[in-house]
Formats: structure tokens, C-alpha cells, sequence
């Protein structure tokens, strides 16, 4: 096989053996529909929620609050469309902030169309958002609270518990993208504060098209997809049974090795960014330097641009990223970037890569290596760089 | 996504530089992506173009098109070279994805800024040659959504 | 193993062996995000629009009228929800049947509940809408027509070329819920005047969690699940690429083998309902004897009540479902039944069985033979049974 | 979804069939649903129930708790036998799912009817007996939803 070093497992990972395993008799043989009610479908339904069970346990959530969904888009938009809907009564303003992924910021979007009123918060040059600000922006229409948990950009963690003591000291509900922090970073859902928070199988070693929201019992939102009675009848659809017990899998796999994983991804990150900072001059590491996702490197290099620097890389068999992979359709440069304040050229050449439990020192020191040689060769390409 | 002479192009340049003292130098910047893209002419007293080079911030497509629109217009006249256009520009590549169309309008209009910008210096007229607008691309391609 | 003869083929099936076979190297092997831009995760942008390619041949449509989605009911809810706004400024009326699958009947509730006003058709004793009823609803503000192409419990296949051809002929939106009928029944979106078309992978031996909408080209609705760029920024969320790959293998399994498959099933499906006509007192068939999926059978039978039939049934390794799977978790009697004119009674005491290519005689014997005996033993217990 | 005892009593129902000349006969359904359960009881001069007999037209459980039921009042006296409560039937049947509670109802609810019928027939008061309904459940069941 071709040298490949993935460093995109902030886009999707590699679903796990074992996962793949645990799904497997869930296609041809326990292929029932877990609505059935002869025994053999029937079981599925006891399966379903063993997951359910195994996911909440994770985040110190009850069974019952898991819903499962297709993804974290989904997760999003439900949290989002849904509550707004539920809570119109009481109001119509949400708080987001600039550097939510695609899935909530273009949600709010569509919610503004239909009436609703949505102030997005400035973060600092780290990507934190700012407290004062926050409580600031509270008003007593004010029905919901979406900061996302960690950005799947430049790695950033929001104090996500004080957001949300203020979020219920307001008596405003509080929803989180947990999309790239589940699986990475503890999270309890009680001492956070957190009524809904979205997840998605794909970024922790799951299958893809299936995710969750937990739903805080009592948290009034309707469903989004209606239809049959499935997941107590908030979210039609006949069950994704091997995609539930594949994130189920995962979510346990995910919590099991956390600790041991992720000390690992942060002695190679930090050995990379080291690295990098030293050799590669006129460059910048986006993010917060602690409160960092365990496996995020984000640099802005100067005079070069991130299309051509991904393809070059990709020549030499690394796998990386300029922005988010989902936003690699559009030609505007990252929004998160430019929330934190880079210039539209420099956020242009920027470059993330996002290691895994199997990334080595040796694959930082080959892929530092070739970041120099590539960097060079840009730079000299360059109308902008005069060296 | 990029055909096999676009990669080609990509991975070896033709016609990286700069040429000091150049008959004309244009510069021009895609508002849409922020990219820069410049190009040197040397042209003789025939208005024959002897010389190319250019220098290109930019994605994939952008350095290809910079390379092969060097290639497509070196020893063309002046007049030759104003059929240099992006469509020609792609066909010589074996086409681009359609999100990448304008970055080929890029090279287009940096030759077309490097020829007016030789125009001048030499108070010729080159027929078909405007202005170079500095913003050449805004609001010009279509949502993919709106069809 | 036990004895298992699976008859509730409509609620869902095997995934096909060769089916798995297919998705599993995009697990583990090609998990590459499509939207990334190196190589090995790129080229599962051109698996997907191959898959996509072999189900638009199907239908007789373009390749990117296809859009996948997590199932049947998320298609059935994007058709609805993103037309009705897309289309709000024509009108707000929109026109179904009673006999829709709850993807489109509680879709349409929420929209009444959003300000739009629904009509629904009535069905004749067979289910079927009525041409001259349809004809007579349409208004000057209607937007949309939603039919369903064939129905989950009685099989009931509606005349959809001509309800296309009202549509169009005064300028409205064809929906119809396919998710019974693909794979099934041969379905050109042409020559039928079909806007739009749902259906779920899992219906016809492909995997849970993914279906698919046509869109037809120039039909103007937005997307429902809101974020990234994926399909043509119509439905955000990292494609589920085994999914899509399992889903385009089982669409062409369907076409390919469709014509002898649904033979051998009107078979031994008509040799099932001259039997129990034959040698079982007081039933009835419900649906119409040859407007029908080919592997549906359903019945109702007088003095027997639905869920003791199952749990009989069960115990003798029949599969078999009473009404919609869908539907059981609710107590309420099947509303198809109720609206082809059953008394509530007669609507409880049905039992549908739907099967497969792998069905024989040999098992409809032996399914006939215990409902002979089970139907025996429930009406002798039953207060109504008076024999 | 049911316990091993539910599903023994709807496989091997205890005590169905018919009185003739019962002491009491009772008839309810279960508006929710349409199921219908009708109880015999054989009463004897000292208000002891000798004989009970049902039929069901129902669910797995309404049999299962009709069947329970039965075996429950057998032997006891009239007044014994209204603390046959649905909470008791199903704590015999080491319970029910939450959908299927109502269908408990129902056998508490036959009982009574039937203990109604015997009462009004002998001119007997039994404390606690209301006089029955015949829609016993319509809107008491709580949508899940609204939690
Ligand atoms: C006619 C019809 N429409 C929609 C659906 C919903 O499909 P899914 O459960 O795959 O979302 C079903 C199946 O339950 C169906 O039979
Ligand atoms: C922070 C965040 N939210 C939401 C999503 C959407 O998840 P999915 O693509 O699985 O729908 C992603 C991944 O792309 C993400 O990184
Ligand atoms: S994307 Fe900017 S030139 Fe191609
Ligand atoms: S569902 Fe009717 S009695 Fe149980």
C-alpha cells in the first residue's frame, strides 16, 4: 500500500474494527424491525436501548434522554428548529455564536427567515467566547443557548459549564454542539448544565449517518422528522439498528480508552505544533494553546494558499485539512478564521490536521518535513512574498 | 477532482519567476477566493511575446492556469495572445470543475492586465483590450442552489 | 435454528448478503470524508454519484435529482415541509389521502398547525383515491399533491400516472410516497408526472438508515436539515458513504432481478389468499385483488383480535405484522382499515403478511394451516363468536 | 415485551368458557382499544365465588390478566374479591409494559361488572362496587409526549 498518514479525523475516522464487528449481525440475520412484535424483531428493541443505556452512562445522562438521529446535522437542526418551535410562546431570540459549525449557523439563518431573532457572540482571538457578553445578550425572550462544546476548527473548548450556570441562572435552555468533543473530553451533562447536546457516530470511531441529541427530561421540544411512533415518538424512522449498535459500540469504545488515547494525541500535537513553531517561519497556531481539542493542529501560514498546500500534501500521502472539509465546497475562507481575527489572505492559508490514537512521533516528524519543503516551494510561487 | 494536465501543471510549473524590467506587468486579485495571480511579459519590437513568467497565490486550479497560459501565449503576438482566453485556457487542461471555472478567468485577466499595462507604456492600441477591472469576479458565479 | 418464516417484508428487510459485502470496505478501508479534497478520501464522491447514477436509470431521471436522506420518513418530511415553503407565497394548500403512511400525515398535521390548510381524499373500499375527487380539491392555492404509490398495509397501487397528470395539467406539485413501491413496481418519474418521490433502503433488502428523494430539476424547495454543502446544499451532514453504497447496490439487486422475484411472489401470494378464502370462515381480503404489491397479503378475520393472532403466530416462527409495525406502539386501529370502511372491530382483528422472493409454497401451507388452527382457538374464546 | 407468567396465561388460559345461569355475567370494552371482556361468576349463598368463567376478545395481556383474574377471585367472597385490583393483577403477572396497563383495567373493571350484575340481581349491597361504565378509558392515557 502507498505511505498514508490520516490527519483529518476531525472530518470522519475510521470506523473501528470492533464496531464494524458488533454491527455486523444486525444486516442479515437480527434484521428485524424493533417495532415488531414478534419476538425475534422484538429484541432489537432491548438492543436499542442497551445503547441508549451505554451512551446516557457516558454522560451521566438517563436512558430515556437519548435520542438517536442520523448525525450531527441533524442533532442541530432538531435541537434547534424544535425548540424554537416548542418555546415560541415564550420568545423568539436565540444566542449563538460566529464559530458554530455550518449546521447551526445556517439553521439560525433559517430561523431568522421565519421571525426568530438571533445574536451571534464575538470570540477572542483564542475563539473564546466572551462570559460578560454572553449574559449581556440574555433578554427575556431570550428561549435558547447554543455554544458549541469544542470547535472543530481550531480545536478551542468553551468554558461550557459556566455557559451554561448562566444559561439556567436566566432560566434559558442550553444546547450544545458536542459534535467534536464527545469521545475527546469528559462531559457530564448535569454538572455542565447542558439540556440538549448533538453528537455524531462518525467522529469517534463510528459508523456514519447515525448520531444523537440528549434531551433533558422535561425539555419540551416537538419532533422533527414526524411519522411512526419511534423514539418515543420524537424522531420517526424505522431504526438504524446496525448504525445504533455501531455508535453504541463506539461510545463505549470512545469512553473506555479515552484517557490513555488522548494523552497520547496530546504528546504528538504538541510535539508537532513545537516543531512546526521552531522551523517553519512567519507561521501562526490558531486555537487556544490548553484549551485544546487532544488532537488538533491549526497553523496559518503566511503567502500560502490552503487548496494547493492540501493537494501537495496529499501527493506525499498526508491527509489534512484547510478549514472545515464540509465547507470545501464554498470558496469564502473559514468564517472561523475570521472570527478570531485573521485577514482574509492568512486564514486562506491555513492548514488542520487533526491526529488519531495511531498517529506517531514519526509521522509528525515526516509530515513536519514535508510541510517545510512544500511551504518553501509555495512561498517562492508567491506574487506576495518578497524573501 | 483535477484532470491529469491540470495536476500536471500544478506539480511543474512552467514559467515560474519574474522577468526584470518587463514590457508589462499585470496583477490582478479574484475578490471571490482572494487569491493573486501576476504575470510578466517581454514583448520585441514586432509585439511578438518572447518571454512569460508568473508568479500565482493561489488553489490548484489557479497555479494551472497561470502555467498553461504562459505556455498558450509565449511567441504569440499581442493580438494572438488576446485569444488567450479561459475557455481556451481549459480546453488545454481537459477542463475544470465548474466550482473552479473562475479561477481560469483569473489567468484570462492577468494577461489581459499585463498587455494593457504594456499598451500604455507604449501608447499602443491592442483591439478587444479594456481596462482590467481590479475586482474582476464578484457576485458572478451562480448558486448552485438557484437553478 | 428454529423454525422462522418472515412475512413482514413491508415493515423491513434482510439486507442482502452481497448487499453488506459491498458497503463494508467503506468502513474501514475508504472512510474518507467526500468532501475533502485528497485523493483517497475524494474518490467517494465519485462512489456516491455513482450510486446515484444507477438509481436515477432506474426512474428515468437525471443523476442529480437524486439526493439521499436517512430514510423514508425524512424524505417524506422534506418533501413536504421544505415544499410548502418553498412554495408559500403560491398558496398554502396542500392535498393527501387518508390512507398515508404517518411520515405524511402527522408531517401535514404540523403544517396545518403552521397555517396550512390540508385536504384529505377519502379511498374507496379497495384504497383508492378517487380521480374525480382529486380533480374537484384542486385550488387555485394548492401547492402540492401527495399521494402514496402504493400503500404499506393493503398493498393498494394508486393510479399515479393519472394523479400525475391532474397535477400537472393545473400546475402542482406531484409528491408520492414510494417507499413501498421501489423496487416493486416499475416507477418511470416521466412518463408518471412524478415532482418528487420518497423511498427507504431498507425496504428492499438494502440497509436502515438511509433512503433517498427524487427531486425533479427546476423544483424550488430549500433543504431541511440545514449546515454543510453536501448534496448540492440541499441536505447537510457528512454523506453516509456505506449507507449510499448499500443502498445504490440493493436499487440495482431490485431492478435486476424485479420481474422474476415479484412472479414468484404474486405466485405463491395468490396460491396464500385462495387458501385462506377457501378454508377460513369470516374473512376478508383487504386491498384489491390485482392493483397489489406483489407480496402482499392481508386479511381481516372476524372475532380475532390482532395482537393475540401475532403473539400466536410468533410462537409458531411466523413473522407477521397487524396493520403497520409502525403504528404498533400505538392502540389505535389501523386508520388504512378505518378508511376503506372496516368497523373498528373487523380493523382490529387483520394481519398482514408481506413476502419475499425467498417465501415458497411450502411456507404458505404451513403459515395457513396454523391460522386455521390459531383463528380456531381465538374465536372460541372470543365474547363476540357465536358458532 | 411480556413476562414468562403473562405469556403462560395467554397460552394456557385458565378458566375460559361460559357459565349457564351465572350468579353474575359482565361486560366491558375498552373504548381505546375495542377490546371486550365478558366474566361469569357462580356465586354461592354465602357470597362465595365456586365458579368463574371469561372469554376475551383482546390483546396478549387482556388475556393474560383476564385469565389471572380469574384465578384470583376463585374461592373468595365477593368482598375479597373487589381487592382484586388491576395493580394486583399485575403484580401477579410480574407485570405489564406501560402501554399495556389499561388493558389491566379492563379485567378489574369485567369483575366488577359482573359483581354489579349479581349484586343488582339479589338486591345486595357490596361496599366499594360503583355502578360500571361502559367506555372505562376514554382520554386516560397520558401521551408520552407531554412529559
Ligand atoms: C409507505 C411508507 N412510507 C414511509 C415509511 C417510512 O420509512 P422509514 O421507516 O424507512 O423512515 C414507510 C415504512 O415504515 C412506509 O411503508
Ligand atoms: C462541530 C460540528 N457540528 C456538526 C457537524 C455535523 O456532523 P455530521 O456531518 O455528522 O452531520 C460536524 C461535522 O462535520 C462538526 O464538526
Ligand atoms: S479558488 Fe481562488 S483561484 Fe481558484
Ligand atoms: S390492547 Fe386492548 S385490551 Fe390490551
Amino acid at each position: 500500500m502507498e505511505k498514508r498518514i490520516y490527519l483529518d479525523n476531525a472530518a470522519t475516522t475510521k470506523t473501528a474494527p470492533e464496531v464494524v464487528e458488533a454491527m455486523l449481525p444486525y444486516f442479515t440475520e437480527h434484521y428485524g424491525n424493533p417495532s415488531s412484535i414478534y419476538g425475534f424483531a422484538a429484541a432489537n428493541k432491548e438492543v436499542i436501548t442497551g445503547c441508549r443505556e451505554k451512551i446516557a452512562g457516558i454522560l451521566g445522562a438517563k436512558t430515556e434522554e437519548i435520542y438517536f438521529t442520523a448525525g450531527g446535522s441533524e442533532s442541530d437542526n432538531w435541537a434547534l428548529v424544535a425548540a424554537a418551535e416548542a418555546y415560541a410562546a415564550k420568545g423568539k431570540h436565540i444566542i449563538t455564536s460566529r464559530i458554530e459549525h455550518h449546521a447551526i449557523l445556517h439553521t439560525c439563518e433559517y430561523l431568522e427567515k421565519r421571525g426568530y431573532e438571533v445574536t451571534y457572540l464575538d470570540v477572542d482571538e483564542a475563539g473564546f467566547i466572551d462570559l460578560e457578553q454572553l449574559r449581556a445578550a440574555i433578554r427575556e425572550d431570550t428561549i435558547l443557548i447554543s455554544i458549541m462544546f469544542a470547535n472543530n476548527e481550531i480545536g478551542t473548548i468553551q468554558p461550557v459549564e459556566q455557559i451554561g450556570q448562566i444559561a439556567h441562572e436566566h432560566g434559558v435552555l442550553f444546547h450544545t454542539d458536542g459534535v467534536q468533543a464527545f469521545g475527546q473530553v469528559p462531559i457530564c451533562v448535569d454538572e455542565m448544565h447542558i439540556d440538549m447536546l448533538s453528537a455524531s457516530g462518525h467522529k469517534f470511531n463510528g459508523p456514519k449517518g447515525i448520531g444523537f441529541l440528549y434531551i433533558r427530561k422535561g425539555v419540551k421540544i416537538r419532533s422533527f422528522i414526524h411519522g411512526g411512533a419511534q423514539e418515543r415518538k420524537r424522531r420517526a424512522g424505522t431504526e438504524n439498528v446496525p448504525g445504533i449498535v455501531g455508535i453504541g459500540a463506539a461510545a463505549e469504545r470512545a469512553a473506555r480508552t479515552m484517557e490513555e488515547r488522548t494523552a497520547r494525541e496530546r504528546e504528538v500535537r504538541d510535539y508537532m505544533i513545537s516543531r512546526i513553531e521552531k522551523e517553519i517561519p512567519y507561521c501562526r497556531l490558531n486555537g487556544d494553546r490548553t484549551m485544546r481539542l487532544p488532537n488538533n493542529v491549526n497553523f496559518s501560514f503566511r503567502f500560502v494558499e490552503g487548496e494547493s498546500l492540501l493537494i501537495r500534501l496529499d501527493r506525499k500521502g498526508i491527509c489534512a485539512s484547510s478549514g472545515s472539509a464540509c465547507t470545501s465546497g464554498s470558496l469564502d475562507p473559514s468564517h472561523v478564521l475570521l472570527a478570531i481575527g485573521l485577514p482574509h489572505e492568512i486564514a486562506h492559508g491555513s492548514l488542520r490536521m487533526t491526529l488519531s490514537e495511531e498517529t506517531t512521533k514519526e509521522d509528525a516528524d515526516y509530515v513536519v518535513d514535508a510541510l517545510k519543503e512544500i511551504i518553501q516551494i509555495q512561498r517562492e510561487m508567491s506574487p506576495l512574498y518578497e524573501d | 477532482m483535477y484532470t491529469e494536465k491540470v495536476m500536471d501543471h500544478f506539480e511543474h510549473p512552467r514559467n515560474v519567476g519574474e522577468i526584470e524590467n518587463a514590457s508589462g506587468v499585470g496583477t490582478v486579485g479574484n475578490a471571490k477566493c482572494g487569491d493573486i495571480m501576476r504575470i510578466y511579459l517581454d514583448i520585441d519590437e514586432n509585439q511578438i511575446i518572447r518571454d512569460v513568467k508568473f508568479k500565482t497565490f493561489g488553489c490548484g486550479a489557479a497555479v494551472a492556469t497561470s502555467s498553461m497560459a504562459t505556455e498558450l501565449v509565449k511567441g504569440k503576438s499581442v493580438q494572438e495572445a488576446m485569444e488567450v482566453t479561459n475557455k481556451a485556457v481549459m480546453e488545454a487542461l481537459d477542463g475544470l470543475p465548474p466550482v473552479k471555472v473562475h479561477c481560469s478567468l483569473l489567468a484570462e485577466e492577468a494577461i489581459h492586465a499585463a498587455l494593457w499595462d504594456y499598451a500604455e507604456k507604449n501608447g499602443i492600441k491592442i483591439e478587444g483590450l479594456e481596462k482590467p477591472k481590479s475586482d474582476i469576479h464578484e457576485g458572478e458565479e451562480e448558486e448552485e442552489e438557484e437553478y
